[in-house]
C-alpha cells in the first residue's frame, strides 16, 4: 500500500510523557507500540487523532498516545467516540476498547456503533478475560474455563467477535494477533483510511490473568498451520510450506493441500473483502482450530455511507430549504402579536 | 419576573366538544359535565346549536358545539376561551379555533380531514399541514376508523358505529382530565337499555378513547399562567419544551459552539428531541441514541470535542445517565441535563407532574459529585433557563442539570419574544494554541474553572479521564493530599458559581408573616396565590427559587426577614429537605401534594390562610 | 405436531381481567389471541407460566394474561427473565418486548440472553418504531423513514433482527406475520417446547404509527408470493400456484420457478432447522422483498444444553463433591481458634 | 459489641520483607524505610540476618529479614506481627508467616514456588494450594518472571536481572502504602553511578513493581480493630467480603430461601462474587451479568419467583443500578443492594476507601423512592449485617441497601464464630394458595407489607410492574388520590422498620460534652479514640449509626444528652448533612476527610480535644 509520510513522523511523536503500566509482558505493549508505528507513517499531526476508551487495562491505552485521549467509563466508549466525532468530522477517532469493556457492559453501544458505520477504528483488545479487575471470565472467554468467577468452569458459551459484528452490520473487519506488531501496524494504516468503522480484534496475550489462552492460534512454531492471513484478491493459501488452503464446498469450507487429490491453487477460495454479501465472510471469520486455521487479516471492507456524513449531509440540506436563516426567524416565525 | 399573572388552573378548565350536528357532542359534552358535577366541580356550560334544523353537513354553520366550564372553586361563567377543543371535522375546527386559548389541545378527527371537507368549512389547504395550528398542541386521532376497527367484530348497523365515535372522544377526555367512567357506563344502560348490543358498542369505544389516550400518553396542556397586564413588545404563544429546545440552540448560536443534542425518547422529554431536530439548519448534530446512557456519553463526548453538549430525559432516564454525569464532573467538561420530570418512583405515572427529582438529581452518582442545578418555573422561561444552562456549563466547565416537568414543558403560555441580542454574553474559557506551559487542570484562580482545550488544536494534546486527577496537570493521581484538594476544589468550584446568578427576589411582602417558598414549575400557582392574598393585605411574600445549587447568596437574609417559611412542592418534601441542609438554622414548614396534579390556588390559600391565623 | 392438553384448558383460561388497552386495529391483539390459544392447547396450569416484559405498547402484554407477570423496565426484561427462571426452573417464562425494548435500550440483554441459550421464549414485537412514546424510529425502522425524530427521514441503517440474533449465538428463531394467529398459535406451542432460547419475531402492525409497514410481505394479495413458509425437512416452495422455490447457487440464493428451465422440486432446498452451522439459516433470514420472498416459521432450531440446567448441573457437582454439609461446617472451617 | 478493642493502625503499619540471603531485603527494606522517615513517619526497624555467613540458598536458615514499624504517631518497638509480609521464597514464607497478622497481606514470588523449594524450606505440599494461608490476603506474583520480562530489552547479565527483582517488590509495597519513589530513585542514582543501564533496569523494575500492584488493584488489607479482652467461644480470622458473603447464604438457609445472587465485577467488591461462587452446594444460584443493570433486574426476577435476590458493586455501578431498584420498590419485593465504597466521583479511586456513596442510595432514584440503608461497622461484623439486610429485605418486601466499603471488605479481624442457630428468625410474609380472596397490595396493617406470592402457586396469579399501583388490588392505576396514598404508604411502611430494628446504644460517656458521631467503617478508630479518651476522664461518647433509613428510634434522645455533637466521615459531610434534613433540631460540628484512607487516632483526638477545651 502506498503510505505517504509528507510530515515524516517518528513513532516518539506519538508517545506520550506517561509512564506505561501495563504488566510486563502484556501483549498491549506490542499494541501501543504498533500504533506509534502506525501513526507516525500518516501524515495527520498528533492533536488531530482523539483516542476514546472505556475502563480495564486495555483502556489504559489513550494516556499512552501523545495524543487528545479520553479514558471514559466501562463500556461507553462508542457513545462517547460518537460525540467525539460528529462534534468534529475532521478529527480521526480511535476507539480502544476489551472483551470485558465492549462485549460485556459495552455491547449495546458496540453492536449500534457497527450497524451506524460512523468513521471511527475500534480496537478490541480480546484477551478472553477481565484483566482490570484481576481476572474474571469474559464474554469471549471459552466455556469451561476456570477463573476467579468460575471455579467450576464458566457455563457461558461465549460470543465470537466477529460474528457479532457482522450480525451488526459491521462493514469492516479485521483480525490480527498480538505477537506481530509490524502486520498489525499495517493494519492500522489501512483501517485509518477506510472510511467507516473499521473494527479490528486483536488476539492479546494476558500473561496475568489468562496466560498463552491464544498459543494454539498465534504460537511460533505451528502459526503458520494455524493462522491464516487473508488478502484481498489473494487465494487463500497458508502452511509452513504455503501447501495448504482453504476451498469451499457447497456451504461449508474445508482445508485442502495443493497437490493431494489434484487439487491446484484454481481450486482454492480467493479472498473478496470487498463482497456486499457478509456470508462468505462470516464464515471465513468463524474458522477455527484445530479443524481450520484463524483467519487473519481484513477479512471484511466493504464501502458505505457513514454516519457523520449522513448527519452532516441533513445539516446542508436542512440549510438549503429552510426559510429560516437567523435564530431570531425562528423565535419571531409562526402566530405573533404585538401589544402597545 | 416583572409582569403581573393570573392563574387559569386545571381546575377551572374550559372543554368545546364540537362537530357536526349528527355527531352527538351535546351528548358527549352533557356527559362530561355530569361526571364532573358527580366530582363535586363546579361548573357552567353552553350549548350552542346550529341555527337551522338541518344544517349543511360539514359547514361551519353545520357545526353543533358544547362548552362546559369545570372548577374546584366556583365558576361563574362558561369560559371565554377553551383549553381543550375536541374538533370532529374542519367545520368544527374552523368555527371554534379563534376561541381557543393559545397552546391549548385540539384534538381532531383526521379522518375527516379531506380535500372536500377543507373546501366545505373554507379552509384553503390543509390547516393540518399548514402553520395555523403551530401554537396549539395538536392531537390528530383517526377517531372513525378507529371507532370502526373497534367495532368490527360487534354486530350493529353502519350508522350506530358511525353514531358511537363521539364516544371515544369522551373516551380521550376522560382520560386527560382523570374521571371516571362510571356515570357514562350507567348513563349508557338506562339509555339503551333495550339494545345491549349498544350499550357494549358504546362502552366498547368509550373505553378505547380512554386507553388510546392513554397508550399514546395524550397530556392535557393547559397552563396556568396568563400575563394579563403585557408589557409592550412582540409575543407568540409558546409551550415549555419548545421554548426550552430554542434555548439550547439560542446559546448555542451565542457561544458560537456547535450544538450536540443526544437523547433517548421518553414522555414527557420527546418533545424537545422533536424540536430541535426540526432545526438542523443551523447545524445542530441531533443523535438519537440506543439508550439513555449512550445520550449522555455523547453529549459528553461532543463537549470534549468543542461542542456544547445536551441530553435529555426524565427521571428514569436520568437515573440510567447518572455514572456518565460523574465522568462529566471529573473531567469538568460542559454538559447539559434536561430532566422533564414526571410522577414517580420507577415508572410511575408518565403523563402526570411531579417535582420528585430533585434529590436525585443533587445527589444521585457516586462520590462527592456536585453540580449546578437549576429550574425553570413557567413554559416561557424555559427558554431562559435553558439558555441560562448553557450559559452556566460553560462558564463552569461543569454538569448543569436543568429541571422542568410534564406540566411546564406541555403548558403554553404567551411569551414577550426575546432576540438573539437579548441574551448575556457566554464567555468561552476556551484554551487557544498559544497557551504556554497549557495544563489541563490549571485554573482561573477566581472561579477555579479549567480551561476547554479542543481536540485539533495544536500544542494542547492532553488526556483526560475518571480517575482522580492530579491538581494543575491532570494526570492520574492516587495521592491522598491530592484527592481531598481536588474533591474540595470541584465541590469549591460549584459553590462560587453563586457570584455569576441573580440574587433571589420576593414577590408580595417583602417582610412579614409568611414566605412562600417554592421552585420550579410551581411558580403560577404560588405566584398568584400569594400576590392575590398580599394585595388582599395579608402579610405575605413569595420566594420561588430557579437556582438550586448553589443557592443564591441572599437566601439566608431573605429567610430572615419572615417569621414563617413554608416550602410547597409536589412531592414528599425534597427542597425543604435540602433547605435543612443548606440552610439548617431557619425552621422550615412543609406543603407537599404527589398526585401528579398541580396546585391548586384554593387549596393553597387555604394552607396560607390557616398559617398566618395561627401566629 | 402432537399437542397434549390433558387439561382441556380454554382460551379464556389464560385471560386476565384487566381491559386491553391497546389501539383498535394494533397487531397485538392477534398476538394476545394467538398465546391464549397456544396455551390452552398444553398442559401446564396458568400459575406455571411468567411473562416478563420491558416497557412498550407490546410490554403490556403481561397484563392481560391470565398468569403471573411482570411488566418490568425498559429494555431489562431479558435479565428480569433470567432471575425468574434460574429461581425456580420449573416455572415457563415468556419474554415480551419490542423492537425498540428489546433492540434499542435492551439491546445488551438482548444478545446476551441468546448465546446463554436459558430455557425461556422471547417474542419480539417488531412494528418497526416506537409505539408508546408516539412514533420516533427504532432500530429496525427503515432507512430514510421519516418520524417525529427523523423529520429529514432516519439516517440509521436498521438491524435485522436474526442477523444480530444468530451473530450472538442463538440456537431458535421464528418469524410470523400478526395476521395469522392460527399459525403463530402453532408456532408458540412450538417454542413453549424447545429447550432453549426461542426468539419469535412478529411482524406486527402498528396502525397509528407506522401502518402497513409489513403490507409489502404480509398483504393479502400478495402474501403466498411474499412469504414463504419454511418447515423442517420440506422443500422450500412459496406462490400462490406453489410454483416458485428457493435453491443456492454458490453461495447466493436464488428465487426459481419450478417448470421453467427444467426445474424440478428437486433443485429446491430443503429446509434444515436443525443444522448447527448457521450460515443457511442467517441466508434464509435475511431473505426481503421484493428479490425473495420473506421466510416464516421455524428458521432455526438447534438443540444445545440450556443456561439453566448449567447452573443446576454445577450446583449438583458442587453438592456431590463438597466437604461442607451445613453452614456451620463453613463457619468453623479452615484455621479456629479456641479462647476459654 | 461488647468486647474491648484496640486500633492497629494503617499509620502504624508493620512490614517484613523476607528473601534468601541475596535478595537484597536489607536494601528494600531501608528503602521504605527511608522513604517513610521523609514523609515525616516515625518508625522502628528489625533487621534479621541469617545466622550464617553463607547459608544455604532456600533454607529457612538462609532467610534474610528486615521489619519496619512505621506510624504518624509515635512507634516505640519494630512491631509484633506483620500487616504486610513479602516472601520471595518458599523458606522465606516459612519463617515468617507465624508473625503475620492473621487477615494480613502475604506477597509471594510464585516463580520459587517450586516442589524443590517446598522441600527445601520443609513443606510438606505446596502452601499455596493447600488451606494454610486461608486466613491471609495472598497475593501471588510471578517477580521473577515479571522483572525478567521488564529487562529484556536493556543490555545487562542475568546477575544483575535477577538482583533487581527486589525493586519490583519494594514497586509494589510502595504503591500499597501510597508512597513517592522519588527518595529511592535518587539513592538508585547514587548507587550506580557509574553503572547508567543499572539505574535505568532498577527504576523500571520499581515502576514494574508499582505499576503491576496498581493494575491488579493490590490493596493493603490491614485492619483496624483487634479484640484485645476476648469473649470465651471459637474464633477464627475473616474479611469483611468474605462474612459479607456468608452473612447471605446464613439468611438464605434460615429464611428457606434460595440465593440469587448477580453481580458484575468491580473492585473492591468482586471477591463477594467470588466467594459465594464458592458455595453453591447451598444450592445459591450465581449469575455473573453482563453488566449491573441486568445483575440487578436478575436479582429482582429472582425475588418474584421467592428467591432471596442480592446483587453487589461498588460507587460507579451503582449508580447504575438505580432505575432497577426503582422497580423493585414500586413493586414492594425483596432486593438487598451491596455496596463496597471506595473513592469517588466517577472512576475515581477504585482501590481506596470512601464513604461517599451514602447520599446517592438515600436519594439516587427518581420519584419518592425510599429504601431502607444499612452499613456494617467492622469486617466482622459483615455478616451480621448482611444477614440482617437479608432479614429486612424479606421482612419488610423492600430494597435494602448494605454499606460497607474498601477498607472493611478487604481488612479481616478474629471473629467469635456464630452458629446458624445464632442467628435471629427471618418471618417470610409468604401467601400460599388457600389464601382467601388473594390481593397482591393489600398490606399487613401494623407492617405494611404486603405478602409475597410466588409464581408457581396456584390461586395466586398477579402481575406487578413500574406503573403506579392501585391499593390492594396491584392493578395499574392513574388515579390521583390514590397516587398520594401509595407514595406515602410506601414511606411509611419504610419508617415502621424502625419496630424491627435495636436501639442506637452509646460507647463512653452516655451523657456529657461531646458525641462523636459515625457510621459504617469508621467505627475501629472512633471507638479506640472515644474510648480511650473517656478512660482518660473526658467527657465523651461514641454513637456509632448501623441503622441509616429508618433511623433508630432513641436517636432524638441521645443526641439530646450531649452539649456538642461532631459527627466525623470519610467523605464531605453526607451523614451530617442527612442528620440535618431528620434531626434537624440539634446543631451539629463535623470532621471530615476524604483522602481515601481512614481516620487516625492521632488526628481524631487531636479533633476531640479541641472541641472539649473549647467548651
Ligand atoms: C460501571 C463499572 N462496572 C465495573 C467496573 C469494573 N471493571 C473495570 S474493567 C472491567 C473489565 C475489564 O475487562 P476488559 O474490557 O476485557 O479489559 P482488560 O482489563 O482485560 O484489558 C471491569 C469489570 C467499572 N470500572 N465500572
Ligand atoms: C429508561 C426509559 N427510557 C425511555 C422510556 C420511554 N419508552 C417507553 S417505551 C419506549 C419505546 C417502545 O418501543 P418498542 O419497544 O418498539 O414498543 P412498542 O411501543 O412499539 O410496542 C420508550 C422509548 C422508558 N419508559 N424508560
Ligand atoms: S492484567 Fe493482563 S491484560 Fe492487564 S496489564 Fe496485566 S498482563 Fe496486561
Ligand atoms: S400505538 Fe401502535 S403499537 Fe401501540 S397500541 Fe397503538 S397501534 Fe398498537
Ligand atoms: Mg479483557
Ligand atoms: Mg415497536
Amino acid at each position: 500500500m502506498a503510505v505517504e509520510n509528507v510530515k515524516a513522523f517518528k513513532k516518539e511523536d506519538f508517545s506520550s510523557d506517561q509512564m506505561v503500566r501495563w504488566c510486563p509482558g502484556c501483549g498491549d505493549y506490542a499494541i501501543l507500540r504498533a500504533m506509534q508505528v502506525a501513526l507516525a507513517q500518516l501524515d495527520r499531526d498528533p492533536e488531530d487523532y482523539v483516542f476514546v476508551s472505556g475502563i480495564g487495562c486495555s483502556s489504559r491505552f489513550p494516556y499512552y498516545m501523545n495524543t487528545y485521549g479520553f479514558h471514559s467509563i466501562h463500556g461507553r466508549a462508542p457513545a462517547l467516540a460518537l460525540g467525539v466525532k460528529l462534534a468534529n468530522p475532521d478529527l480521526r477517532v480511535w476507539i480502544i476498547t476489551g472483551d470485558g469493556d465492549g462485549l460485556s457492559i459495552g455491547g449495546n453501544h458496540f453492536i449500534h456503533a457497527m450497524r451506524r458505520n460512523l468513521d471511527v477504528n475500534v480496537i478490541l483488545f480480546n484477551n478472553e478475560i477481565y484483566g482490570l479487575t484481576k481476572g474474571q471470565y469474559s464474554p469471549t472467554s471459552k466455556l469451561g474455563i476456570v477463573t476467579k468467577s468460575s471455579p467450576q468452569g464458566s457455563i457461558e458459551v461465549p460470543f465470537s467477535p466477529a460474528e457479532l459484528a457482522l450480525g451488526a452490520k459491521c462493514n469492516y473487519f479485521a483480525r490480527v494477533a498480538d505477537n506481530n506488531p509490524k502486520y498489525m501496524a499495517s493494519i492500522f494504516v489501512e483501517a485509518e483510511k477506510f472510511r467507516g468503522t473499521s473494527l479490528i480484534e486483536i488476539l492479546q496475550n494476558c500473561p496475568i490473568f489468562n496466560d498463552k489462552i491464544h498459543e494454539p492460534i498465534v504460537g511460533r512454531d505451528h502459526k503458520d498451520d494455524t493462522m491464516i492471513i487473508l488478502e484481498h484478491g489473494k487465494p487463500m493459501v497458508f502452511g509452513k510450506e504455503r501447501k495448504k488452503g482453504i476451498r469451499l464446498n457447497g456451504l461449508k469450507l474445508e482445508v485442502v493441500t495443493i497437490g493431494e487429490n489434484g487439487i491446484t491453487e484454481e481450486d482454492l477460495l480467493v479472498h473478496d473483502a470487498h463482497e456486499t454479501d457478509p456470508t462468505l465472510h462470516t464464515m471465513l471469520a468463524r474458522m477455527t482450530v484445530p479443524e481450520f486455521p484463524v483467519a487473519i487479516g481484513v477479512i471484511r471492507q466493504v464501502k458505505g455511507s457513514t454516519f457523520n456524513d449522513r448527519v452532516d449531509d441533513q445539516i446542508a440540506q436542512s440549510k438549503a430549504i429552510s426559510s429560516f436563516k437567523t435564530m431570531d426567524d425562528v423565535l419571531r416565525g409562526g402566530v405573533t402579536w404585538e401589544v402597545a | 419576573m416583572t409582569k403581573e399573572t393570573v392563574v387559569n388552573e386545571l381546575d377551572r378548565v374550559v372543554i368545546k366538544f364540537a362537530g357536526d350536528s349528527g355527531d352527538g357532542m351535546q351528548l358527549t359534552g352533557s356527559q362530561f359535565t355530569d361526571t364532573s358535577a358527580m366530582l363535586g366541580n363546579d361548573l357552567a356550560t353552553f350549548p350552542d346549536y346550529p341555527a337551522e334544523i338541518r344544517a349543511p353537513q360539514g359547514t361551519v354553520a353545520g357545526v353543533s358545539g358544547f362548552q362546559v366550564h369545570i372548577g374546584k372553586i366556583t365558576v361563574y361563567h362558561p369560559g371565554d376561551k377553551a383549553d381543550v377543543l375536541v374538533a370532529m371535522n374542519p367545520a368544527a375546527l374552523k368555527a371554534n379555533m379563534k376561541n381557543v386559548k393559545t397552546g391549548g389541545t385540539i384534538i381532531v378527527d383526521i379522518d375527516n380531514f379531506t380535500t372536500k371537507n377543507f373546501d366545505k368549512a373554507g379552509f384553503d389547504s390543509d390547516p393540518l399541514k399548514n402553520d395555523l395550528l403551530k401554537d396549539y398542541s395538536v392531537i390528530e386521532v383517526g377517531i372513525t376508523s378507529l371507532t370502526k376497527e373497534c367495532l368490527k367484530d360487534i354486530d350493529i348497523d353502519g350508522k350506530s358505529v358511525t353514531r358511537s365515535k363521539n364516544m371515544f372522544a369522551l373516551g380521550m377526555v376522560y382520560w386527560m382530565f382523570s374521571r371516571p367512567l362510571d356515570q357514562t357506563e350507567k348513563f349508557l344502560e338506562t339509555k339503551f337499555a333495550k339494545k345491549p348490543l349498544l350499550i357494549e358498542a358504546n362502552k366498547k369505544v368509550l373505553y378505547a378513547g380512554l386507553h388510546y389516550a392513554e397508550t399514546i400518553e395524550a397530556l392535557a396542556s393547559s397552563y396556568t399562567v396568563l400575563p394579563a397586564l403585557y408589557e409592550s413588545g412582540l409575543y407568540r404563544n409558546i409551550s415549555g419544551n419548545v421554548a426550552l429546545a430554542w434555548g439550547l440552540i439560542t446559546a448555542a448560536i451565542k457561544s458560537k459552539r456547535t450544538l450536540f443534542f443526544g437523547s433517548y425518547p421518553i414522555t414527557p422529554a420527546s418533545d424537545i428531541l422533536h424540536e430541535v431536530a426540526k432545526h438542523k439548519h443551523f447545524g445542530a448534530k441531533i443523535f438519537q441514541a440506543e439508550d439513555e446512557i449512550a445520550a449522555a456519553a455523547s453529549a459528553i463526548g461532543a463537549s470534549f470535542a468543542g461542542a456544547l453538549g445536551v441530553t435529555s430525559s426524565s427521571g428514569p432516564g436520568i437515573a440510567l445517565k447518572g455514572e456518565a454525569i460523574g465522568l462529566a464532573v471529573m473531567t469538568e467538561l460542559p454538559l447539559v441535563v434536561l430532566n422533564i420530570q414526571r410522577g414517580g418512583p420507577s415508572t410511575g405515572l408518565p403523563t402526570k407532574t411531579e417535582q420528585s427529582d430533585l434529590l436525585q438529581v443533587l445527589f444521585g452518582r457516586n462520590g462527592e459529585c456536585p453540580a449546578i442545578v437549576i429550574a425553570a418555573s413557567t413554559p416561557a422561561n424555559c427558554f431562559d433557563f435553558a439558555y441560562e444552562a448553557c450559559r452556566l456549563s460553560i462558564e463552569h466547565m461543569t454538569p448543569v442539570f436543568f429541571m422542568s416537568d410534564g406540566y411546564l414543558g406541555n403548558g403554553a403560555e404567551p411569551w414577550r419574544i426575546k432576540s438573539l441580542d437579548d441574551m448575556p454574553e457566554i464567555r468561552v474559557p476556551l484554551a487557544d494554541k498559544s497557551e504556554e506551559d497549557f495544563q489541563p487542570y490549571r485554573r482561573n484562580p477566581e472561579t477555579l474553572v479549567r480551561k476547554w482545550a479542543v481536540p485539533g488544536t495544536p500544542n494542547l494534546v492532553h488526556r483526560i479521564g475518571g480517575l482522580e486527577k492530579e491538581d494543575i496537570t491532570g494526570n492520574v493521581s492516587y495521592d491522598p493530599l491530592n484527592h481531598e484538594f481536588m474533591t474540595k476544589i470541584r465541590a469549591e468550584k460549584i459553590s462560587k458559581v453563586a457570584d455569576n446568578i441573580p440574587e433571589l427576589t420576593v414577590d408580595g411582602a417583602q417582610q412579614g408573616d409568611l414566605l412562600v417558598v417554592g421552585w420550579g414549575g410551581t411558580y403560577g400557582h404560588l405566584y398568584t396565590t400569594v400576590t392575590e392574598m398580599h394585595a388582599e393585605g395579608k402579610s405575605i411574600g413569595l420566594a420561588h427559587f430557579n437556582y438550586i445549587n448553589p443557592l443564591p447568596k441572599n437566601t439566608d437574609e431573605i429567610f430572615k426577614k419572615f417569621k414563617k417559611i413554608l416550602v410547597c412542592e409536589l412531592n414528599l418534601g425534597q427542597f425543604v429537605n435540602y433547605l435543612r441542609m443548606m440552610k439548617q438554622d431557619f425552621k422550615y414548614l412543609q406543603f407537599n401534594k404527589v398526585q401528579g396534579l398541580p396546585f391548586s390556588v384554593a387549596e393553597l390559600k387555604d394552607q396560607f390562610e390557616n398559617l398566618l391565623e395561627k401566629k
